[in-house]
């Protein structure tokens, strides 16, 4: 029977030769696999948020909302491997703003390179990280879009979150991620993202809202167009943070099953916190807010996900739920139009996962760090102020630069809709299409 | 002839369906609207009551010749109004018919109907 | 180029430090990788049965039978790692009823905890093949859901499932699966949930179907809201329901890919088998009849998929879909209103399934188990007897346990809705929701 | 706390040992998972592509056009376990027209077989490539259907997938893959299919577009009838090409991080470039444009995913999109009705790819390739050479048996509709169903 | 002036549409509605025939200068009917329009048809 | 009593409901239609403009006391009247309103409008 096997074999042969007989080429396949999963789970995630937002909008915007993260896929991919991948994880250039490695310019000088072990061992290949981590770099901008959506321009959104990228996202990778940056050597924990990717959306996110002002008409009264897409979105995005989370331990082993559990927990406990609350506050348990108690649930143990412990994450569920329900009646208290709760859900959600996590770190870690970066051992209250320092860190960068960002598209090629096309919709406007062509005779 | 036009809650429908048919009503066109009235509904978004300026209703049509105007309305009234006094039942509108044709026989006036 | 590479390093080793420093707690990284994998592509089952079933109820009730996979989503996660996993695979108690560990409540004692082969290699770490079974005591409610589908309460719904999870899901999971479970004992296959997952989810529905009354209104002529909906979410289901069954095999090797061959070979054989005899029988092969062969190919493969060969596939997609298909012309007959067809499809084609597989056993098959537990060999007879009594004894306990749970439901808080909810319609009436906002003028 | 976990043991180990107790069974745990993951995300293409397609069409077709994927689903994985994988990857037949193995027949004889490695270490199980190649021969077909979308009757249309498959894409797949392929043997570069898959999808559903003749109607002034959907589509068709072009690397190492980051680039540099023309040629960037862009980008480095770097895969992307959009523009000058461009984004997009490929090979490859076919270096001008061969032979093949299938099936049992099923809607006249129920009241 | 209001298949819209425009009908609205008459639709859900209660529609109004009348219901019946004697083909309603008025220009009148 | 029937762009719902409201015309019941008229709207279709042959518009019924026609007529006009001279803008219609019934009260005439 294997006579036409052997033959077979020379097709996966040629690819397989290829890594095989280069020198010191070889990785850790398990890990690896695992790595590819997670990236493709973490792309799984646009998709899922272009639906989640897309069903809350009006129906004259769902096509333009959804756009807003499909076109963050396509533009942040390529500005990631031109220039955000050196930003992020390059060496420290201008005092450690940002990194830069000129290796890393469009990945030039990373066809061949394997990320190894103390041992030498390889691990995964130096591609798979930086995909991963682009991955990260699309998201961010895209869950950003949702504090001003229904109000801005194809255009000027294009160019708002390039620079925003540019200016906002590599330089707080850097400090976090790196090992040059200087949170990270502070031992800021920030597992996938706490700061980097949710606060820091999550505050531009209000910034932009602010300075953008609101939607026209009685924004109090709009309604969504598709909840039921909204929710298969919820559904897209909690199986895809099992990337997000369990991918960015890069391992495929204990590390790995620790973040996957305290992530679903960490969901589960937000998604029935909210049913809970609204039901006793309103007497209605709604969809759209167990999606989102997910949410705040997944971004809350964002951070955590490499510490907590299957208790800890479903206190972060808890009170990520509450404290975000509890934001959101503020919000409309307050009166700024953050669309989507980009600031109320992430912002707010992040900033409890960050800071609450150090109540709930499994003793083992305390240990573990030391060896690495201490000599002697922390306590809880040393953590929560390396915590709240990252933290304040994260909301004055985010601020201070969305600002610059925002005043630059806006004096040059403008932000915001005028009248005519917020009242026409983004879809007709800017897109030349409309969302839904069945519900109208065609 | 009459043209009755009914604008009811969209939870009625079957109920006003059952109704006309009892009153050996068969045929009716009903479509999707939104209605702007009294009547104000809640939805719930994120913790928040949502009153949305715009409530989805159902609009019946019905052609009738003139000897069963009343008992169509009636049936309409049976079986859309809901218990207690609720703003939202809803509308009846009746307009006067000119002509109606049957397409399929071609036939006209009240045979057609 | 590696001079960065280096520093880079330290993000990583931080994670893997943490486990491969650690005493024993090294895994098998291509397995683990795989299980991961499949406890994500389990989870996406949960959002693709929400669309599924969602788009096959009336426009009023989209969202509540949505919310019906997903709010299992939320509490079945968190009574899992409180009790279930330790009911399910710890220690008899009650004389075998269940199990119980305490060191699983709330996964408590298994931080570090890893699978290990007989040679004492780590396998998986524990908390995967958690979260991995996890997964179907969310799926399994949520699956029964389908039977009472538009016609119960929100809060009573959250109770029974609950209830359900603890007193008829959890014990029966325990025989079947767990190493001291008396059926398990037995040598009664099933692979991946024919009996615990299929069988039990359609008698408990027909169950609370009878026992809850049909729909109110004419129920034979209700069509569904969406079915462009549904054939979404059976293509997330059959992709999901490779990590169900290849998952299943714990491994990542030959045994992993039997199963997921034969999975796809018993659905494509469904799917063509329901279109075929729709197609001479009513003269239109339909879009929900080729969803519902898939569907019934995939439970009938479901405790087979260790021990069929393709052939077998074929064959228990094919008896799975003609048998499934007479029990929904019986059922119209009969005249209850399960209204999904959670019998009709789960509990039909879970029973095909679990007993016919007796007849398509790999011969290799025999030879394997005896090392095991039998001392001479095994005849198809023997072994079909086996199969009969582990499925008599899935059906008649749900029965009875299922009619305990919704007496006790019924009598306390309530399960069936009231006339004016249910024609106002779950969405409106438990969640003050709209599914489709689009389809009026906003 | 291990005692209980020893027991659980016994679980896993039944089906362990089915693999690791056999002679020789051992597999690569890491990439066997990497393979099975991508086995499960091509099959999430599928879905993919019946939202993308189904989306494009009018209301009255929808749930039909759905049905060509899936109906593909289930037809083309039957006929791949019977014959299809023996005729694409048996030995030899009919003077290499396409292969056959009796052991292949069903797959009867790969129960236990691995595919090994030089050195004979085990890789994965044969049934792992047969499934992943099997899902190609799903795809391929489904692709193709959108060229005649609207307007084929449904028994027509699986009679001429089924002869389709057998007598064009085994025989493609059989050149071009096989070990003893002539086109395989010449070093034609096909990574994952741009001429078995893309070009010969393209060009037979130009033929079979021109066959059948135009809709019924004007068919320019036809729009979408849920872009929403069309868009969830490319989302998943995205995150399935991960398995499309990575899997095809039968690894889960550097060859296989390389595909896929070109992947993610090829595809956002094909929806950038999209958005850039057509911003500047219409002063609107369509949400669809996006998605062809996409496509384009990703048909175009399906063929080139293993041999270009970063830079070439931008280029790949950039060159993808701006000829197929002006492919689109002359194909309305030429008036022919490609009801949804199967050719002019798989077709063109494939071509492009599997020519432009040539100009920005990695260095390395180059050697790498002597090793096994060649004693010297080869020029690009020859490897153009030999693109262009293969580019050739698969457009001419495709074009005459296409012809011959069509003949055959329009001869017989019938392939366009009448005028009466067109204008009814393929899902009422051959499905006895509506897509959306909820645009009308119930 | 008169309202015409056409109840017809979905089917038949294309050709209804296209007749119009040849008997120089240029302006039309179109919606969707739902009817219940003599007609039976079936549709297949799980190997059962369904017989929904409500059968998909479009609704057609086209306001007419009286003159137009006559050549616009002819144009609807040419379009609509379908071979045979088929229920279902649908219904002509006539009523009566006092005022008509092109909000862009404010005519009134039949100028404004 | 008439029944006036205006057909507007989709955009200009808003601000035609806020005229109306301005005018103390609270009740409305508004619908999804499709039309063909005079004006082309394009939609750009992988490259190509495509100009669908019905285009979305949206239909506002109001039933109003005889007093009451001329100031909804015009606030009609206020808000679905767009800068320039744009065809498109739309039609109203009046017809006459025979009965109207308050489902609710079972009021008829003009205190049920
Ligand atoms: N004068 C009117 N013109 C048009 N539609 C009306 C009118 N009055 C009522 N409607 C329709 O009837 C629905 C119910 O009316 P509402 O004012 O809520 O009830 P009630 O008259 O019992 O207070 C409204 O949503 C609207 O669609
Ligand atoms: N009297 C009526 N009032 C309102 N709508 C009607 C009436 N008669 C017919 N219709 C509409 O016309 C459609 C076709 O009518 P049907 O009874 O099936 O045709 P036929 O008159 O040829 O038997 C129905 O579905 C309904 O929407
Ligand atoms: N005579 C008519 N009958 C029915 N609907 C009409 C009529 N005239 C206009 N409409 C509706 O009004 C809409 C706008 O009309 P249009 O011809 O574009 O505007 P204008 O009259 O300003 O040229 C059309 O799309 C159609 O729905």
């Amino acid at each position: 029977m294997n006579r036409n096997l052997k033959i077979l074999l020379s097709l996966p042969l040629i690819f397989i030769s290829l890594g095989a007989f280069a020198q010191g080429t070889d990785t850790d396949h398990g890990i690896t696999s695992w790595m590819l999963t997670s990236t493709a789970l973490v792309l799984l995630m646009v998709p899922g948020l272009a639906m989640f937002y897309g069903g809350l909008v009006r129906t004259k915007n769902v096509l333009g909302t959804m756009m807003h993260s499909f076109t963050a896929m396509g533009v942040m991919t390529i500005l990631w491997a031109a220039v955000g991948y050196s930003m992020s994880f390059g060496g420290n250039i201008l005092g450690g703003w940002f990194g830069w490695s000129p290796d890393y310019f469009f990945l030039q000088g990373i066809d061949n390179s394997i990320i190894k072990d103390d041992a030498g061992m390889g691990i995964i290949p130096e591609y798979i990280f930086t995909m991963f981590q682009g991955k990260f770099a699309i998201i961010t901008p895209a869950i950003l879009a949702g504090a001003f959506a229904e109000r801005v321009t194809f255009k000027g959104y294009v160019i708002f979150i390039a620079l925003w990228g540019l200016l906002v996202y590599n330089p707080l990778c850097h400090w976090v991620w790196a090992s040059d940056g200087f949170l990270f050597n502070m031992d800021a924990i920030d597992f996938a993202g706490g700061t980097v990717v949710h606060i820091s959306a999550g505050v531009s996110g209000l910034v932009a809202a602010i300075y953008l002002g609101a939607r026209r008409g009685n924004y109090k009264k709009m309604t969504p167009n598709n909840l039921v897409m909204t929710m298969m979105g919820v559904g897209l995005l909690w199986v895809g943070w099992f990337g997000f989370n369990a991918g960015s331990s890069i391992n495929s082993g204990l590390s790995t099953a620790q973040a996957l559990t305290v992530t679903q927990i960490a969901a589960a406990a937000g998604a029935v916190t909210w049913l809970l609350i609204e039901g006793f506050h309103q007497g209605k348990a709604s969809a759209l807010g167990l999606a989102s108690g997910v949410l705040a649930g997944l971004v809350a143990i964002t951070p955590a996900a490499g510490v907590v412990t299957p208790i800890g994450a479903l206190a972060l569920g808890f009170f990520a739920s509450v404290i975000c329900y509890g934001a959101l009646i503020l919000k409309n208290k307050l009166g700024y139009d953050d669309t989507l709760d980009a600031f109320g859900i992430h912002g707010v959600g992040g900033i409890v996962g960050a800071i609450f996590l150090t109540f709930f770190i499994r003793a083992s870690w305390f240990d573990g760090m030391e060896s690495y970066f201490f000599t002697g051992n922390r306590t809880m209250a040393e953590q929560l102020g390396i915590q709240s320092f990252a933290v304040g860190i994260a909301i004055v960068y985010s601020i201070i630069s969305t600002l610059i960002v925002l005043l630059v598209v806006d004096k040059t090629i403008g932000l915001r809709s005028t009248k005519e096309e917020e009242m026409k919709g983004l879809d007709d406007s800017y897109h030349g299409e409309r969302g839904y062509g069945m519900v109208n005779p065609q | 002839m009459k043209l009755i036009t009914a604008i009811i809650r969209e939870t009625q429908l079957n109920q006003v369906h059952e109704e006309l048919i009892h009153a050996e009503i068969e045929r009716i066109t009903v479509s999707r609207v939104s209605g702007h009235g009294r009547q104000k509904r809640e939805e719930i978004y994120r913790g928040q009551v949502v009153i949305p300026s715009l409530i989805p209703k159902i609009k019946i049509e019905i052609a009738v010749n003139d000897a069963f105007v009343d008992q169509t309305i009636d049936a309409i009234i049976r079986g859309a109004k809901t218990e207690g006094d609720n703003v939202g039942d809803g509308k009846i509108f009746v307009t006067n018919l000119e002509q109606c044709i049957r397409i399929r026989t071609s036939e006209r006036g009240s045979e057609a109907i």
